[in-house]
Order: structure tokens, then C-alpha cells, then sequence
């Protein structure tokens, strides 16, 4: 696959920026539902990582999805209308901000209990005997949870073309991973036998390189490994709750992904690309809201007939 | 003579011999061992890519067949005893239940998890559970039991091959030596099936009067209350009719109201533990929809753990003697 | 005025002040944070020892907590949202409920595991279920639900400190912000309370005509119902009795039996799906109690997982006039 | 603490081996309920491990506990009673085979679930600052359920003063470690930093001896440690149940543990410890038999009474 050159890049991490301020700025209109996790200051991450997608790879995310789902090419319009609990979300409104499902994109809202259903997927594509892989997205608190490891040891015996992504953003909610974690995360792999390599970074350049040799690996030895980015997230974990160190908060910001991608592009690519998101979003949010809301009379059972 | 046993392995390697997409996943399912129980045996020697064993990760392999059947397979896990389903609740209710669903019905999951529940074998407080009243009532979730009154293994094909959504396939230690009976065997009895794919059984003593109780029981239970019916008729000439389901959750009861609003007294009959369980729900909804002049009781265990030993578990656990007194005080009772 | 959160942390308070066997233990439940929903907000800066941050292991920290209070401790734990309970259902059934059983009595397990269930706020599937309906009649767990017309934070307390058995205790998110009412507050109603230490709170509406029909609810679902009542009594001139449990589980029900037993007609409200249910045993007990005679029906949230969509999630969960339109339907049946 | 000699070593592990073999000997007479996890081949763990032991120390175990519970100092007949469903048994006849409970000693059937239960209670002996400390037994299989892992890190960041013993008899019922297992067992623990000292061996000496370093390091950093075994079962997982192949248990028979340690006393220590042993045993169930059986009056119900 040929590699996104860094306008695509810069545009990738641009809109997944642009939707979840946007998301941020209109909370308080009350257009949304519930509660939202942004992926503000990590969009390195799923850009870097998914520009290795092939179709009908298959991508399994988290709690904090939008950065998945839009880098796995999700439309805005939907997810917006997802969020806003119309009948054109991404769900038809029944998931929201959590709950997504489109193509072969899956995320659910429970920590840790999508990696053993990745893990099935890959058995899937294993069976298959295709070349097809999945990635399975997880934060490092998620690592907190017994099933992620029963997983492992699943995925490694039965070598399952999976890579399981941790966005170590150094904090599960309100709690920093010395609270949370004993131990090196990538031991945690090693300890199934997975190989793993780690990067410290908020280059998407640097990202996209640095798994590379992980996902030869996946597609090549059709079975797990892992790659760990050590990354930050500069919104609040959800939305209001924040109490870490502003001043921690803004030497982070120093390193924020955009403007270091931004920099290798002509500042006129810059703008043309800022404009064109700018728009994207704008008319994104604009359907969405004018955008039928969901009916409740379109409930249906869970289970279908048994036949 | 067939037992459930082997009917559950033939309906099995049907499974496997009419689709490609099947998989047969759990803890010591290979040969030679074929499972705790040898539901799977031979299976793994026949269909070796398609009988996988694994390590002991309740959660891990219901959330990995949660996978394998959003991605079209279908695939069978075992659970070693119906005690564990306790660790793969959040795997069941939050994920293989809510997919379909919560994805605007965009996705299916075709997934089977068989286990076999209930006591009756002294093996103690953690393994002699019938904790399928925790996940009856969980929405997406379709809960079935197999009975000796029909073929166990082309019940359980149904819900591999011909179920799109999660089944919970509940067996019962006890019924697996049991054979299968044949209808025709039943001499004492009447006996009327449904058409549903996951069938009802409704059983009359053959020739007796109208009936004045409805019994109502699944699984190994529903052998209990046979036999109960019968000494009710022939020792205490009381008539019943006894409702023996296999779909059990969503809860579908139009066989059962039939017969009960014939009789107006409704037993229900089951092995886990009383409160709340399987007999909550069914009297509840005969109530809601016989309204006034309904009686009803329940007959289950004990709301306490299984004890190991013989005497104790015995005690704890329902048996013949329950149902007939109970049903007797039922029909006393105005 | 104090609203549940603030007095729940105040009971938290008082246990930790109370006793140095208290530990309060979550996810997050550090200051500042205090928690996801602030439960336990100022408590680590005051009792640092007491108050442990863990990491996101819903089965582990329940584990410890049951090894904690095995070993004399009374440990507190906090399950971020109530959905997540789903992760310890094998700690809670087959660990804590039963330790004390299973060793013949010798042990005991003081374990406190509180958390928040409920909707209403638009969370979507993963984080708005009332899922406490999987584990009621779970035997050797006690069951408690907050409500607004009592002290919740003493509720807990005396969870915490003077029960000696494993107690799941539950909050609805929306109580949260709700002020504790004072029963002279309660202008349009009689309150009665009993005497348990988890009490039953009995209203009727003040000076009206002996009621004929009786609703039972518990948590939010009670707000929901006092709400009901009034507008039954006023809007319909139906005049009804509301029975709110705080003691779910095991089911104790006399007083509710007494006010069934004068309007034989019993509608049960709860916010989790309806199918087996809380109501659907309170139903059953109360058919069993009372015998023929007593109409009954049940208001809860439909049988499906709850949309993120405010208005789906609206039709979902039960709403006042639903419970309106049940009552006022249930008091014409005959 | 001195340590115990050899005869008492032997002693103590032929008691749970002829325990044991009196309890599958006495099988088909329906003396007991249900089925039962025998220890033998693996006697020098329990006896090596716990010879460590201190007043108030804990033990947590599991399926397999027989061994366990003897080498604690648990009664031969109150177990043979608890096995015969008599109300003198351990747990009056509730638990049976895999539900005991006694003093400090705890096991439950499901396997793992025990795991955090141990760290709790090892907490709860860091909170009292005293110097008491958890055993907790399990065995390879039990390495594939979940909540062990959340254990183990829940242990390490609370420095708990717990010490995991892995049995690793290469068997999960009727598994081999290949099957179940992916990666090595030490590198599950170091994955959390929490040290490890593994030994291939029957020789009890051997393990009492090698055990050492971890239990210092427990009792005097007041942390986890782990200690691995591998071992070898001589009989089936539980009764009857046996696909290993006869030759492999034959050759793994040539380490028993028990003609090991007997080489080191005198051949009349030996004689003398055998037939105190045989009469200690053939008493306890003969005693048990007699016991009364556990009386249905006697179940109450699983709670007290909310005050
Ligand atoms: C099983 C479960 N437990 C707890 C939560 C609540 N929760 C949501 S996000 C979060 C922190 C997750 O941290 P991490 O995995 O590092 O992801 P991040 O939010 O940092 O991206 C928690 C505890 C949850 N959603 N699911
Ligand atoms: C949660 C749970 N899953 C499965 C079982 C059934 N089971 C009992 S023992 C056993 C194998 C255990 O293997 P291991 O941990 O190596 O211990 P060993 O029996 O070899 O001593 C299994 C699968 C159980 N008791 N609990
Ligand atoms: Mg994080
Ligand atoms: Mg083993």
C-alpha cells in the first residue's frame, strides 16, 4: 500500500480535530445526548495506524471511537448525527458516542470487552485464510481488565493476524498509570509470547513508521502483536472532568500532533486543507442536525424471530 | 434407545457436517477426553480444524465467539459447567446481546453457548447451580433447554444453524444418561407438540378427565413433574396437564395461558433457586393475562447454595414428592 | 436541603469516622476527582488510608474486597456504573454470597459493592441499565436501593457497618441531584415507615378515601410513582397506596401483602426491562400469598437495551404516564 | 522458623498421599458425593511450600486441595467426613471436596476466582502491619481465567504480602500446557514486576529450599512475589477422567516425590512413619463413617438477619 502523503495525513488528523471541538463547542446547545469522549491531542494514533488499513481489514475501537472511526473513513455527517440521535447516525441513534457499528468497524462502550470479540474477528479472517487483519484500539487503563489477557493468551496460541494498538495517554479517566499499572505495558505482551514495539510520539509520520515492522509481522506470520504509543490527550476524559496539572496539560500541548504535521506542508496546502475541513464540518454538523430525529416508533425487538 | 447425550453429539456433528461455518469451541472438548461431559466426542477426530479447544477463559471465548459470529460464523462454545456462566455475563449481556441491536440491527450474532446446568450429582456449591434464572430476561439473549421429551440434538441444530441471534443451550447433567422418549412410548400420556422451531410440549394423561392443575417445567424438571402428574392421577386422582417449554426466554407462554386458563391453577416447577426465578416470570405474565381468579405456587430449590452431601442436597433441591404435595395444596386451595 | 449524592457521601463520611475497618474502594475515587459521580467526593483528602484509587478490574476489586471483608474489614467498593456489575456476577454469586454458607456458617463477608444504575441522562446501551433484576434473589446477597424518601446516607451506613453479609447497593443516577425529601414535605401524603433497618415506606395521599389500588416501587421508579399517585388521585380520583422497599433482596414483602390484601390490585413499577424483573417476583409472592382474587400488572422499561437517543430512550424507560395509564387501567379490570 | 526435618517432611506427604488413595480407593463403595481432585504426585509442593508457614498466615486454594489443606494442619478426618457429607465434616458437609474452610485456610472451586480474594486478604494483613502473608495456590490452567491478571496487578501496586504458587503439572484437566498455555509462566508475572522463582522438581527439599528468596522477599518488602513448580499428577484430574498417555505418567512416576524423600531416612524411620500413617488414616474414615450424617435441619439460610 502506497503511504498517505503528509497533506493526507495533516487533513486525517485535521478532521477527527475539527468534529470533536466542534463537538465540545455545541455541547451546551443540548443537541447531544449523554456524555462524549473526545480523542483531542491523540489523532496521531488512529491516522497513523489505520493508513495501513486495507478493505476489509476490520478495526475494533473503544469508548473513545471518533478518532477511529472518522480515520477509518466514517462519515462526519453520521457520526454527528449519531451524536444528535437522529435517524441518519451512524446507529440510528440507538448507539451514540460508544456504540458504533459501520462496515467492518465495531466499538462498544464496555473497557476490555471488544478485545476478545477482536480476537474472534481475526480467528475469522485466520480461518478465512485471507490476508486480512484486525486492529483492536485500546487505552491503557483498559489494561486493568482480566479479559484483555485471557485474550492474549487466545490470540497467541491460536496466532490470530491481530495487533492490538495501546494509546497509552498516561491516564484512565481521572487516574494516572502509576496508580493504575505495575510493571512495563509491553511486558504485558511479551508475557503471551506477543512481539511488541513502543514509540513515545506525537508525529504521525514517526507512528506510521514505527508499526510497520509489527504489522509485516501480523500479515506475514498471521498472528498477534501489539504496538504501544505513548501519547496524551489534552481535552478533559469525557467533557468538564479534568483535574490534571494545567501546566502538565500545556507542556503536552507543545507536542501537539497537528502543527508538527502542519510544518511539512506549504502554509498555502495548510490553509486550502484547513478551509476544506473547516467546511467539511460546518455542513457535517449542519445535516446532521436538520437531519430527522430518531422515531421512537422505529424500536424494534432485539432478537428476531426464531425461524 | 438414544440419550440426550448422544443426541447432543449428533446434533453436533449434523452441525458439522451441514455447514463449513461451524466451530466447536470450549475447555477439553478434544478427543480423547471429548469434553467434561462428552458432548463433543468424536468430534474433534472427524473435524479437526473445527473443534477447538481452549484455555480456561469463560469470558475470553464467549467474547471470542461473540466475534467469530458477527463475522458470520457459527460458532459453539461450551461452558464445563453452567456454574461459570457467571463469568461471561458481561460478555453475553453487554456485548453478544446488544449488538444486533444497538448497531440499528445492522449486524447478527449467530452464536451458540451450551452449557450444562443443575444438581442431583453431589459435586457442591460450585458446580450443581442452575443460574440460568440470572440471564433469562436479558434482552438479545435467547435462552432454549434441551428435554428428554424431544430430540435434544436437533434442538440444538436449530439454534446453531437456524438462529441468527445468541442462544444460551441449556442441558442438564442429570438428563444427559436419560434417553430420549419417543411419544408413542409415553402409553400414559397424550402428548401435543407446537410448531415452533423451539417447540412446547403439552402432555395429558391418556383418557383422563378434563384437568383441574397445569403443571409447567423445562429440562430435567419437566421429568419430575411427569412423574408427578402421573402419581397425582393415579394416587390422588387429581388431573393435570404439564407445559413443558424449550424456548424459554423471550418468554413466549400462549400454549401455557391455553391450557391454565382452562384450570386456573398453575404450578410451576424448576431447579434453581425460588425467588426470581424462571416461575417469577411465568406466573407474573399468566396473572397479567388471566387476571383475577388465578391460583398459582412455584416449586424450586431452595434459595440457598447446593450443598455437597447427598442428604443435604436432596433436601435443598425439588423433587417428586414437592410437586405432588404442592400441587395438591394448589388444587385445595380457593 | 440535601440531595441523596451529598448525603450518600455523608453516610460514606460517617463510616470512615465511625470505624477504622471502613475502606472505600473504586475506580477513580480520588480527590479531586472523587469520583464519577463525586459519591465520594473530600473523602481521601480526610481518610487518605481509607479511601484506595484501583485500577478498571470490576471482578478484581470485588475479589478483594471479598477477601477484605472475609478477614474482618468493611470494605466499600464502588462499580463506576451500574452496567459494569455484569463483571463481577462469579465474585458475587459464587464467592461472596456464598462463602459464609459454604463454610457452615463460620465466615462472614461484610462486603459492601455499591453502584449507580439507571437512565435517563442518554448514556446509550453500555451505561444507563438498571441490570440489578440478574442478581435479586442471588442467595446470601442482600439487595438495598436508595431512595429519596429516607436518609440514603444512613441506608449505607448501616450497610457498611452493622451488616454482616455482602450487600449490593443500589443508586439511581437521577436520585443523585434529588433532594432527600422530609416526610412533612410530603404535604399531600401520609407516611408510614417501618421499623426494619432497611426500611418500607408506605404513602397514601393525606386525607383520601381508602385506596384500591396499590403501586410498589423502588429507587427513582418511586419518584416516578409518588408522582403518579397524585395525579391518580387528583386528575382521576383514583385513590391508591405507594409501598417503596428499600430491602429488595432477599424478598420481604409483609407490608406490601397488607396493602395488597385491602385493594387487591397490585401495579408494580421499576425503570430495568421488565421480563423477570423485580416485579415479576413481587407478583408471584403476592398471587402465592394472597391466593385467587388479585389483579396485578407490571410497569418497566421495554424488553430492549436502552438507545442513546433522548426520545428513544424515553419510550424505552417507563414514564409517568405509563404508570398512569397502567393504574388507571389495572383499577377498571375485573 | 526451624526447619523441619526429613521425617516430618515424609511424613507429611505421605499423609496426603495414602488421604488420597484411601479416598480413590474407597470410591466405588458411594461413600462420597460428587467427584474429588486428588494431589498425588504433587505432595512436595504443599508440604515444601507450607512448611514456610507462620501462625496466621493465610492460605487460599483451590479444586485441588486436599494436599493443601493436610499440609496446613487441616484434620485427615474432618476432610474424610466433609467428603462423606457428615455433619463432623470441615464444613459440616456443605462444601465437600473443593469448598473448605477452616482457621486460615480457604479454597473454592472456581478456579481463579480465589485469586483476588488471596490479595484481599493479604491487604487486609499490610493494613495491620503486621508480618502475616498469603499462600495462594493455582494451577497452570488456572492461568487462562482473567481475573488473575487483574490480581496481579492490583497485588503489585499494593506492595500486598501475597505469594502466588503456580503448579504447573503441565495439565488443565485433560490439557497440555501447549495447549492452554502461550508464552512462559514467569514472564506472566514479571509482566506486573512482581518476582519469580521457578523449579523443576519433586524433591521437596529442593523446593522448600528454592522457595526461600520469594517468601524473604514477601515477608520483608511486604510485596508479591511468585513461585512456579512444575510438577506432574499421578492420577486423573478428578477420577477416571485420564487421556495422558500411560508411558508419560510412567516416566514422570520414576520422580515421585515420596520414594525421593524416603531415601533419606532410615529404613525403620520409614517403616515406623508408614504404619503411623496408615493408622492415622485407616481412624480418620473409619471415624468419619461413623460420624453422623449432615442433617437437612441443620441448613439455614445463607444470611443472617439484617440487624
Ligand atoms: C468495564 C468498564 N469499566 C469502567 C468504565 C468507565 N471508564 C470509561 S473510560 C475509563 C478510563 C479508560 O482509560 P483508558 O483505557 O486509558 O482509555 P482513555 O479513556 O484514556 O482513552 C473508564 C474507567 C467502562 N467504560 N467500562
Ligand atoms: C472457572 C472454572 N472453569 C473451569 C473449571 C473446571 N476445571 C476444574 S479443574 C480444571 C483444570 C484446572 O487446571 P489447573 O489450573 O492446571 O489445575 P490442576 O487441575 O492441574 O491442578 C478445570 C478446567 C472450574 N472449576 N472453574
Ligand atoms: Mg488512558
Ligand atoms: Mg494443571
Amino acid at each position: 500500500m502506497s503511504r498517505p502523503d503528509n497533506a493526507a495525513f495533516y487533513r486525517r488528523m485535521l478532521r477527527i480535530r475539527r468534529f470533536e471541538e466542534t463537538v465540545l463547542d455545541l455541547f451546551p446547545r443540548g443537541l447531544f445526548y449523554g456524555t462524549t469522549h473526545t480523542y483531542i491531542g491523540q489523532e496521531a494514533n488512529a491516522v497513523g495506524v489505520l493508513a495501513w488499513l486495507r478493505e476489509g481489514d476490520i478495526v475494533v475501537s473503544n469508548h473513545r471511537c471518533h478518532g477511529h472511526f472518522l480515520a477509518y473513513g466514517g462519515s462526519m455527517r453520521s457520526l454527528a448525527a449519531e451524536l444528535m440521535g437522529r435517524s441518519t447516525g451512524v446507529c440510528g441513534g440507538r448507539g451514540g458516542s460508544q456504540h458504533i457499528q459501520w462496515r467492518d468497524f465495531y466499538a462498544n462502550g464496555i473497557l476490555g470487552g471488544t478485545v476478545p470479540m477482536a480476537a474472534g474477528m481475526a480467528s475469522t479472517e485466520k480461518l478465512k485464510e485471507g490476508d486480512k487483519m484486525v486492529f483492536s484500539f485500546m487505552g491503557d487503563g483498559t489494561l486493568g481488565e482480566g479479559v484483555v489477557y485471557e485474550t492474549l493468551n487466545i490470540a497467541a496460541l491460536g496466532a490470530f493476524p491481530i495487533l492490538f494498538i495501546v494509546e497509552n495517554n498516561r491516564y484512565a479517566q481521572s487516574t494516572p498509570t502509576r496508580l493504575n499499572l505495575a510493571g512495563e505495558i509491553p511486558d504485558r505482551f511479551k508475557a503471551f509470547g506477543i512481539p511488541v514495539e513502543s514509540i513515545d510520539s506525537t508525529d504521525v509520520v514517526e507512528i506510521h513508521e514505527a508499526i510497520e515492522p509489527m504489522l509485516k509481522y501480523v500479515r506475514e506470520k498471521n498472528g498477534p502483536a501489539a504496538f504501544v504509543v505513548h501519547t496524551y490527550r489534552f481535552a478533559p476524559h469525557s467533557k468538564g472532568d479534568d483535574s490534571r496539572d494545567p501546566e502538565e496539560i500545556a507542556r503536552y500541548r507543545t507536542k501537539d500532533p497537528l502543527p508538527i504535521q502542519a510544518e511539512r506542508l506549504e502554509e498555502a496546502n495548510q490553509r486550502e486543507i484547513q478551509e476544506s475541513v473547516e467546511m467539511e464540518v460546518a455542513d457535517a454538523f449542519e445535516q446532521a442536525e436538520s437531519d430527522p430525529a430518531a422515531e421512537p416508533a422505529s424500536l424494534t425487538s432485539p432478537l428476531g424471530k426464531s425461524q | 434407545m438414544t440419550t440426550i447425550l448422544e443426541s447432543l453429539n449428533r446434533g453436533l456433528r449434523t452441525c458439522l457436517e451441514e455447514s463449513d461455518r461451524v466451530y466447536v469451541i470450549g475447555e477439553d472438548v478434544l478427543d480423547p477426553y471429548g469434553g467434561a461431559f462428552k458432548v463433543t466426542r468424536g468430534l474433534s477426530t472427524d473435524y479437526p480444524e473445527h473443534v477447538i479447544t481452549t484455555p480456561v477463559s469463560e469470558a475470553g471465548i464467549v467474547g471470542v465467539g461473540v466475534g467469530m459470529a458477527l463475522r458470520g460464523l457459527f460458532p459453539v462454545i461450551e461452558i464445563m459447567f453452567g456454574d461459570f456462566i457467571s463469568l461471561t455475563v458481561d460478555q453475553l449481556i453487554n456485548h453478544a446481546a446488544k449488538f444486533r441491536w444497538m448497531s440499528n440491527d445492522q449486524v447478527r450474532v449467530p452464536l451458540v453457548v451450551r452449557t450444562p446446568m443443575g444438581g442431583r450429582r453431589g459435586y457442591g456449591p460450585t458446580h450443581s447451580q442452575s443460574l440460568e434464572k440470572h440471564l433469562l430476561g436479558a434482552p438479545g439473549l435467547r435462552v432454549v433447554a434441551a428435554t428428554a421429551l424431544g430430540d435434544a440434538g436437533e434442538l440444538l441444530r436449530k439454534a446453531v444453524l437456524e438462529d441468527e441471534d445468541p442462544v444460551l443451550f441449556l442441558e442438564h447433567k442429570v438428563l444427559y444418561a436419560k434417553p430420549i422418549i419417543a411419544h408413542d412410548e409415553l402409553s400414559d400420556f397424550e402428548v401435543d407438540v407446537s410448531d415452533d422451531p423451539y417447540p412446547t410440549y403439552r402432555l395429558r394423561i391418556a383418557g383422563a378427565p378434563t384437568p383441574v392443575i397445569t403443571l409447567t417445567a423445562y429440562g430435567y424438571s419437566a421429568e419430575l413433574a411427569r412423574e408427578a402428574v402421573k402419581r397425582l392421577a393415579y394416587e390422588h386422582e387429581i388431573f393435570s396437564d404439564l407445559i413443558v417449554p424449550t424456548h424459554l426466554s423471550p418468554f413466549e407462554l400462549s400454549d401455557l395461558f391455553s391450557a391454565v386458563r382452562q384450570t386456573k391453577r398453575l404450578l410451576t416447577v424448576e431447579e434453581g433457586t425460588m425467588t426470581l426465578g424462571w416461575g417469577a416470570e411465568v406466573i407474573a405474565r399468566a396473572l397479567e393475562e388471566l387476571g383475577a381468579g388465578l391460583h398459582a405456587q412455584r416449586v424450586a430449590a431452595g434459595d440457598m447454595p447446593i450443598p455437597a452431601a447427598g442428604l443435604l442436597e436432596t433436601a435443598v433441591l425439588p423433587q417428586v414428592e414437592d410437586i405432588i404435595e404442592a400441587a395438591v395444596a394448589l388444587s385445595e386451595a380457593n
